[in-house]
């Protein structure tokens, strides 16, 4: 209905490979991070930005990282809330070994080092397949929590176990993390690196190595028949997963709680983030977003709406009846669309394209 | 625009009158601008108009090469692609006539119209032309050289006179360097009385004629198209007509040579209409059929929305109907009423108009046929300024066009610029205009019967103006008869009012000389398909789905219709059609029952099936028949079937109210 | 198929022997591959035809027997490896990848032959966009060539089976093969898909020179189109020679009497 | 059966390595003790804490031998079954009565589960069905605990949980354990006898391998499916009932899910014996591992340390011991 599609052809390859080949999805997009950028810093509370903006946004990069193994390699993993976490310890290390660097780098780093341990972790899914690997992949979970809380070293020996992100700062003066920093700081920052890094795995899943990771995906023998090599290319989707989840754990770290325990990584984050990912659409980015949104949302909406209907129910019970709606929710929702959400909005755009036709 | 003057006959190479001088032109004052594009590789591949004139020097230069001189012919057969219009203008570069043949048409066809031309050379599109004319070549021996465009499976073919465009422009460039000056001096040597352009018309009967047109016939003719529509540089056009076809020749080539707009080539005869979308043509061509068979695709495609979608697609449609038309003609329309057509913009019309292609419509004509009321209305009241023009190859197209904000679905229009339209005592339209072809090819008494010494020209059709000063066109003159009773029979205007409906593809009636008026019908086989799997009807195939009993009643509707309608028209109430039947097969080209742009051919077809006339004037209810089929890949087949014979209901004339 | 004459011996198989556990597929089967002829390996369902295939392209290792390929003996590779040698193939069983559309599953097949870094991809802008580009001028001729331009952007899951023959052959192609293997390319189409194939074979044969070996169960067709022919029953070799040989051998036709079509 | 050479000798090196480390690990060590006897008490121990492992783990198996279904939802069927039979005891019934009760309420669940979940989500891809299971999972631990609370409850069927000694005097071994173990082994042979001689039994055989299959044993895939889920929940209530005794009532039942993992892709999901012998291995390795190499590593191991044992198998065999091997066919 909103597509004005004649006359918009492409003269060359450039264009028709764009991202966005369609002008009215270039307008949208760029609607959204307009509002992304400056309207919901101005209009929406300190509550709105901190509780719910910042852990949507980090929780989406994660699922971003585990979409890439998952969705697009076709590697099935529980380990995510263990890369997350090594990203979070790493970036704590660094910033407490090197208090000069800048926190970009110190993302970028830590970031790094979770590459390496997922690629370490990775080494088995040449052999293992499917659920064995699922499993395996939660040895990884476990081994690494494990390790955190075990060595008073990741902690700088803190008795509690608990790391507290230092001071830092990003352009300027502009606080992003600790105490000072502004929730409008942390949450501008944030956004701007997980769009940036968002804008990079589409380059990345548009490009060869992508389509090397669905072909991986869809049917492993015939990739290989076609030249392309098991190992690498698996591990590169390793690779990059965890590098994303481990800049994701960081930011949780220092960006959104500020201090942290291995626990916030435990293996429930690790299905959490699944969740956003089959929720949202598997292949897709802007899967993890929606789905991470509909993650972050629900619980808030289930714990919120006893209130809303003026009901008074013991915590515990609400807690409990919480878990009931979402497992019910999360079934309902794999029934009408097991694709996800990205499929029901990729449909609903085909659509708007063919209005007023049906198909 | 500012349109470059014009002198016939100009010798003076400043004089843009013809088409190498208008290249030349374009390439030094719009050098940088698209003048062509085609889907080829994935995407929209562009040519500049500097681009194009270096390809058509090199193209011109290959050819001179090879030999071709001044006043030679060069046949070009092929789909619309950029090089083969190059082909055009590099032959007009050198003298030379370019003579476009139909593609589909088949190798015995070709002989007869290359012989007749005496083409030397031919351009062609790939293997499948190339074949073809090896196979003529012994017969058409006055053949020299074959250029193809696409060397597709012709890498083993090795013949002394084949070889590829490409090779050729190779050669050219060569040629061009030892020959310094040669092109431009050849290219602008040209003048507006020179002959521009050769086009065989497929003649209802007997062989097709040649139309010899000079330069000034063409580029005036375009020129005066262009100044009363208004048109600019920066249209842009799908070039997806047969380029033997006048129409092609002149939207496709001549117009865009003319204001320098932009041609569109598809990627091929299957993407055509994802690559209108893709281009969102501004000016645009298309027989009345293929309006049609758009109209039929948007309803069946309807039927299968939700039923909210169908209701507000209904609600605004109608709207459409009485507001759209209005707006667009620039009528009084209530303040509401545009608010509700603005909301159905959204809603319906915008969208519609992109999905088909025709959202950037600023002019679209159609021709050729006449073309239903309700499709002409459906298209204008989206908003699409569609006009119908009246015209034929002898005139280079323009005779009458419908002035915008007097667009009546049962006129032509009024005269084009300097077109000047006297009816004559029996009722034949003549004309004349600077497009006025110079003679049939090699046929003086063919082009005397036709061309007055005076330049009058018969066209052939029977009309009259109507009051509001625009021709009316009934029917072909030779074709209009009259009743045994004497009364006036016209088959065309029974046939288009039958072939008005979506159901009907194609009709033949009869009733010259006989006691009354009768049809065959061709139901559409895509309309009636649907229609029927929504009752779920089996059927095999269209001779089975032709012959079921409640195809014929839905058809037998359709007929009393229309008798009710000639029933109203003093005139031709007496033709209502007393007996039909469905045709057991569809009329096609490939067995001579269409002409190459799909005119029935009345008489062959009633030799053709002499039985079933026999039954329309007798009162017989079943006829077995026997028909000879070509099928597809030239096998020959015989057709056998019981054709159901109905009579349908008249009314008794009503004297209009006047 | 006049008189053609073919290059040397580019692919030679000797004693070619296989079996998994107790079950022996292959049995001393010897022939050899020419430069640019099309060769066909034909034999009734389970002859061990697609078995010999996986043995081409290193998906199968042989106990016995030697491969030359190019003048020298290869040794057990990779499978990997197989694409690497200019071998390239189709399946029996439609391989695609199912989620990517006709364009990228010809694009994939060319990632051999793509060489930006995964941090230039990951920039993409520059350098990865330059080379995706000129790929993609590769790909759009397949495309053009296989006469699939309408189905470009579509995803191969919604293809028709024959147009998704069709696409596998376009990725097979965008390695630029030295060898073809096509693995019943005409398996359940009809008469008019069998045409086409055909055609297509006999095109890429012709225009890119490329070498084909194909495996068929129905002599048919292939016997038309195949410059020399082997003929496998139960992993036995019954015959090797022009489809004219062949067609006269005796065993050939016991084989074949014995299968129905 | 037949047992592939290769899975013998790698269970052999397994025991042989359990052995072998623990006894250098003494040696090496000073403050880890070493002395046979005790070495057994806790091999032996492990074994029987093994067989509980099993005991979930057979839930898993049957569901993904039948229905290709990997049941994350399984702890959590063990979590409801025993808050069920604990509610239904505390409302008053006898424990025997409240017992069938739940094998009734947990034939409903398999029911409704196969109506709501599956039957929607037939031919979905796996992974889909595996997240629909998470679900249910959740579904199950809220809603058990919205009905029967969340706070621990005792479960006593009067064995005794003190520990006695065995082999003259030289071994402590709980004896809850030794019942426990005893009753799932009547349980597997139970299971065994199931597969092997009932026609429903053979059908399910014939699911795992192919669904056409089952279609030709002549019984609906729905029904065999509410069967293995209905026989699933009796594993789970049985291993709820054994667990639950064991460490009472509450949510962390649904967690020994994440133990009975390893078990699986080590034994193979569709090995029931693999099951068994997993737990075993599993079992005795982790308890090993805890007592003589934990203390080396600072101990508080046994999170990760049975995952990192099952990963080290799964580099020899990627189908595990027992599963099916997967051959690629082109």
């Amino acid at each position: 209905m909103f597509y004005r599609e004649a006359g918009e052809f492409k003269a060359s390859y450039q264009k028709d490979q764009a991202i966005l080949p369609i002008r009215q999805d270039r307008w949208f997009i760029w609607a959204i991070i307009a509002i992304a950028f400056l309207v919901i810093p101005a209009v929406s509370s300190d509550y709105w930005l901190g509780t719910i903006m910042l852990p949507f946004l980090i929780l989406a990069l994660a699922a971003l990282g585990l979409n890439v193994l998952t969705g697009y390699a076709g590697q099935l993993s529980l380990g995510t809330g263990g890369f997350m976490a090594t990203g979070a310890f790493a970036a704590y290390k660094l910033a407490t070994m090197f208090p000069g660097m800048h926190i970009l780098f110190v993302l970028l780093f830590s970031g790094a080092i979770t590459a390496g341990v997922g690629i370490l972790f990775g080494i088995p899914s040449l052999r293992i397949k499917g659920f064995y690997l699922a499993v395996a992949t939660l040895a990884s979970q476990f081994f690494l929590i494990w390790m955190f809380n075990k060595f008073g070293w990741f902690t700088n020996y803190s008795a509690s176990g608990v790391i507290t992100a230092p001071q830092m700062t990003a352009i300027g003066d502009i606080m992003v993390t600790g105490a000072h920093a502004t929730v409008t700081a942390k949450y501008l920052f944030a956004l701007s690196i997980v769009t940036l890094l968002a804008l990079i795995t589409k380059n990345l899943v548009r490009s060869n190595i992508g389509r090397e990771w669905m072909a991986v995906r869809d049917m492993d023998i015939a990739a290989e028949i076609i030249g392309i090599k098991m190992l690498p290319t698996k591990l590169k989707a390793f690779a990059y997963s965890s590098f994303l989840c481990g800049i994701a754990g960081a930011l949780w770290a220092f960006v959104h709680t500020g201090s942290v325990e291995p626990l916030a990584f435990d293996v429930n984050r690790s299905f959490q983030i699944l969740f956003m990912i089959i929720i949202g659409g598997l292949g897709s980015i802007m899967g993890a977003f929606l789905g991470a949104a509909f993650i972050v949302l629900l619980p808030i909406f289930l714990s919120n709406a006893p209130h809303w209907f003026g009901l008074n129910i013991a915590v515990d019970l609400i807690s409990h009846i919480e878990a009931m709606v979402f497992g019910a929710l999360i079934i309902f929702f794999l029934i009408v669309e097991p694709h996800g959400l990205a499929r029901l909005w990729q449909i609903t755009k085909e659509k708007l394209r063919l209005w007023p036709f049906p198909y | 625009m500012s349109l470059p003057p014009n002198q016939p006959g100009g010798q003076n190479s400043e004089v843009l009158d013809t088409f190498p001088k208008l290249l030349l032109n374009h390439a030094k004052v719009r050098g940088d601008k698209i003048a062509m594009r085609e889907k080829d590789l994935g995407i929209w591949q562009s040519w500049t108009w500097s681009e194009v004139a270096d390809e058509v020097r090199a193209l011109a230069c290959g050819l001179a090469a090879l030999g071709f001189k001044s006043g030679d012919k060069l046949a070009i057969i092929g789909d619309n692609r950029p090089r083969l219009y190059w082909a055009m203008a590099a032959a007009q570069c050198l003298g030379g006539v370019p003579v476009p043949l139909y593609q589909d048409s088949v190798a015995e066809e070709m002989i007869y119209v290359l012989d007749n031309a005496d083409v030397r050379f031919a351009i062609v599109e790939d293997q499948e032309q190339v074949d073809k004319l090896l196979e003529v070549k012994e017969k058409a021996p006055k053949i020299e050289h074959i250029l193809f465009d696409d060397p597709r499976g012709l890498r083993h073919y090795d013949y002394p006179f084949l070889s590829s465009i490409d090779k050729a422009q190779e050669q050219g460039r060569q040629y061009d360097e030892a020959h310094p000056g040669f092109f431009d001096q050849s290219a602008l040597s040209g003048s507006g009385s020179d002959v521009g352009i050769m086009l065989y018309t497929s003649g209802t009967t007997g062989n097709p004629k040649g139309v010899v047109l000079t330069n000034d016939n063409v580029i005036i003719t375009a020129r005066n198209g262009i100044i009363r529509e208004g048109l600019t540089e920066n249209e842009e056009v799908l070039a997806y007509l047969p380029m033997a076809w006048v129409g092609d020749n002149l939207f496709s080539y001549a117009q865009s040579y003319v204001a320098g707009f932009t041609i569109n080539c598809p990627e091929s005869g299957a993407t055509v209409l994802t690559d209108l979308r893709e281009i969102g043509p501004t000016y645009y061509f298309a027989p009345p059929r293929v309006y049609e068979n758009m109209l039929t695709q948007v309803m069946i495609r309807m039927e299968d929305a939700s039923k909210i979608k169908q209701k507000m697609f209904h609600y605004f449609m109608d709207h459409a109907k009485s507001t759209g038309t209005r707006i667009l003609d620039g009528k009084p329309v209530s303040l509401m009423d545009r608010l509700i057509y603005k909301l159905g913009n959204f809603f319906v019309y915008g969208p519609l108009r992109d999905v088909l292609g025709l959202g950037r419509i600023k002019l679209a004509y159609t021709a050729g046929e006449a073309i239903g009321p309700e499709i002409f209305d459906f298209y204008r009241s989206l908003g699409i300024n569609i006009k119908q023009l009246y015209g034929q190859t002898e005139g280079m197209v323009f005779i009458c066009v419908q002035p915008d904000g007097e667009v009546y679905a049962d006129t032509v229009g009024t005269p084009a610029i300097d077109v000047e339209i006297k009816i004559d005592d029996n009722g034949e339209v003549l004309y004349r205009s600077p497009g006025v072809f110079h003679s049939y090819y090699k046929n003086p008494e063919s082009t005397a019967k036709t061309k007055t010494d005076d330049g009058w020209v018969f066209t052939g059709d029977a009309g009259f103006f109507a009051e509001n000063g625009h021709l009316k066109i009934i029917d072909r003159a030779k074709d209009v008869g009259k009743l045994n009773n004497g009364t006036l029979f016209a088959p065309k205007y029974i046939e288009n009012k039958l072939k008005f409906f979506s159901f009907i593809k194609e009709v033949v009636a009869f009733g010259n000389e006989r006691d009354y008026a009768s049809v065959f019908i061709n139901i559409d086989l895509e309309a009636v398909g649907n229609w029927a799997e929504r009752r779920n009807l089996a059927y095999s195939g269209y001779t089975d789905l032709a012959n079921q009993d409640t195809v014929y009643d839905m058809i037998q509707e359709c007929v009393e219709q229309v008798n009710l309608d000639l029933s109203k028209d003093p005139l031709l109430s007496n033709s209502q059609i007393k007996r039909f039947l469905v045709l057991h097969k569809e009329l096609d080209p490939d067995d001579g029952e269409l002409t190459r742009t799909r005119k029935v051919r009345r008489n062959f077809i009633a030799e053709r099936y002499g039985p079933l006339m026999g039954a329309l004037y007798s009162d017989v209810a079943v006829q077995h028949v026997e028909t000879q089929v070509k099928f597809e890949d030239g096998r020959t087949g015989v057709l056998t079937a019981d054709v159901k014979v109905r009579n349908a209901k008249t009314f008794t004339p009503v004297k209009a109210a006047s | 198929m006049n008189e053609r004459n073919f290059g040397e011996v580019i692919l030679d198989l000797k004693g070619i022997s296989l079996s998994f556990g107790a079950m022996r597929v292959l049995n001393n089967i010897s022939f050899n591959v020419r430069q640019g002829e099309i060769r066909s390996i034909i034999g009734p369902n389970g002859a061990g035809k697609s078995s010999m295939l996986n043995v081409i392209n290193g998906v199968y290792h042989p106990q016995e027997g030697e491969i030359t390929f190019r003048g020298e003996v290869r040794k057990e590779m990779k499978v990997h490896e197989a694409a690497g040698f200019g071998i390239a193939r189709t399946f029996q069983n439609i391989a695609l990848f199912k989620g990517m559309s006709t364009l990228d599953n010809i694009m994939t097949g060319r990632n051999l032959k793509m060489k930006s870094s995964m941090l230039a991809q990951a920039i993409y802008w520059g350098k990865a966009q330059k080379e995706e580009i000129e790929h993609r001028k590769k790909v759009e001729e397949i495309i053009d060539f296989l006469e699939i331009q309408a189905i470009r952007k579509t995803p191969v899951g919604r293809l028709p089976y024959g147009m998704q023959k069709r696409v596998e052959l376009g990725r097979a192609l965008a390695a630029e093969p030295e060898i073809l293997l096509l693995d019943e390319p005409m398996a359940g189409m009809n008469v008019e898909e069998k045409e086409d194939m055909s055609r297509f074979v006999l095109d890429i044969n012709d225009e890119f020179g490329t070498t084909i070996v194909l495996i068929e169960h129905d002599m048919g067709v292939v016997m038309d189109i195949s410059d020399r022919v082997v003929v496998l029953d139960y992993g036995r070799q019954l015959a090797d020679g022009t489809p004219d040989v062949v067609r006269s051998n005796q065993d050939v036709i016991d084989a074949y009497l014995g299968v129905s079509h | 059966m037949r047992v592939e050479r290769d899975v013998i000798y790698i269970i052999f090196a397994s025991l042989l390595l359990m052995v072998i480390i623990p006894w250098s690990a003494g040696m090496l060590s000073e403050d880890i003790f070493f002395e046979w006897p005790f070495f057994f008490e806790v091999a032996i121990g492990g074994l029987l804490a093994g067989v509980m492992y099993s005991l979930v783990a057979l839930g898993f198996v049957l569901i993904f031998k039948a229905s290709g279904v990997f049941n994350f939802a399984q702890g959590a069927m063990v979590l409801f079954s025993a808050l069920t039979l604990v509610g239904l005891n505390e409302m008053g019934l006898p424990m025997w009565l409240s017992i069938i009760a739940t094998l009734i309420v947990m034939l409903i669940l398999a029911i409704a589960i196969e109506r709501v979940v599956l039957r929607s989500l037939v031919n979905q891809e796996h992974i889909i069905l595996f997240m629909a299971t998470i679900g249910i999972a959740y579904f199950l631990d809220g809603f058990g605990q919205t009905i029967w609370g969340s706070e621990v409850k005792l479960l006593d069927l009067g064995f005794s949980q003190n520990p006695d000694f065995y082999f003259g005097g030289l071994i402590l071994i709980n004896d809850f354990d030794l019942i426990a173990a005893g009753i799932a082994g009547v349980l597997v042979i139970a299971l065994a006898l199931f597969f092997q001689y009932t026609r429903i039994g053979r059908a399910l055989r014939a699911v795992a391998d192919d669904h056409q299959a089952a279609l030709s044993v002549g019984i609906p895939l729905k029904h065999i499916w509410v069967i293995v889920w209905a026989v699933a929940g009796i594993v789970a209530l049985v291993a709820g009932i054994m667990w639950g005794s064991k460490l009472g009532v509450q949510f962390s039942l649904a967690l020994i899910a994440l133990k009975a993992l390893p078990v699986l892709i080590l034994g193979g999901f569709t090995s029931v014996p693999g099951a068994i012998i997993g737990g075993l291995i599993i079992g005795a390795g982790e308890k090993l591992a805890e007592v003589f190499i934990a203390p080396m590593i600072g101990g508080g191991i046994e999170d990760w340390f049975a995952y990192m044992l099952a990963l080290a198998f799964l580099v020899f065999r990627p189908q595990g011991l027992f599963g099916e091997k997967i051959i690629e066919r082109v």
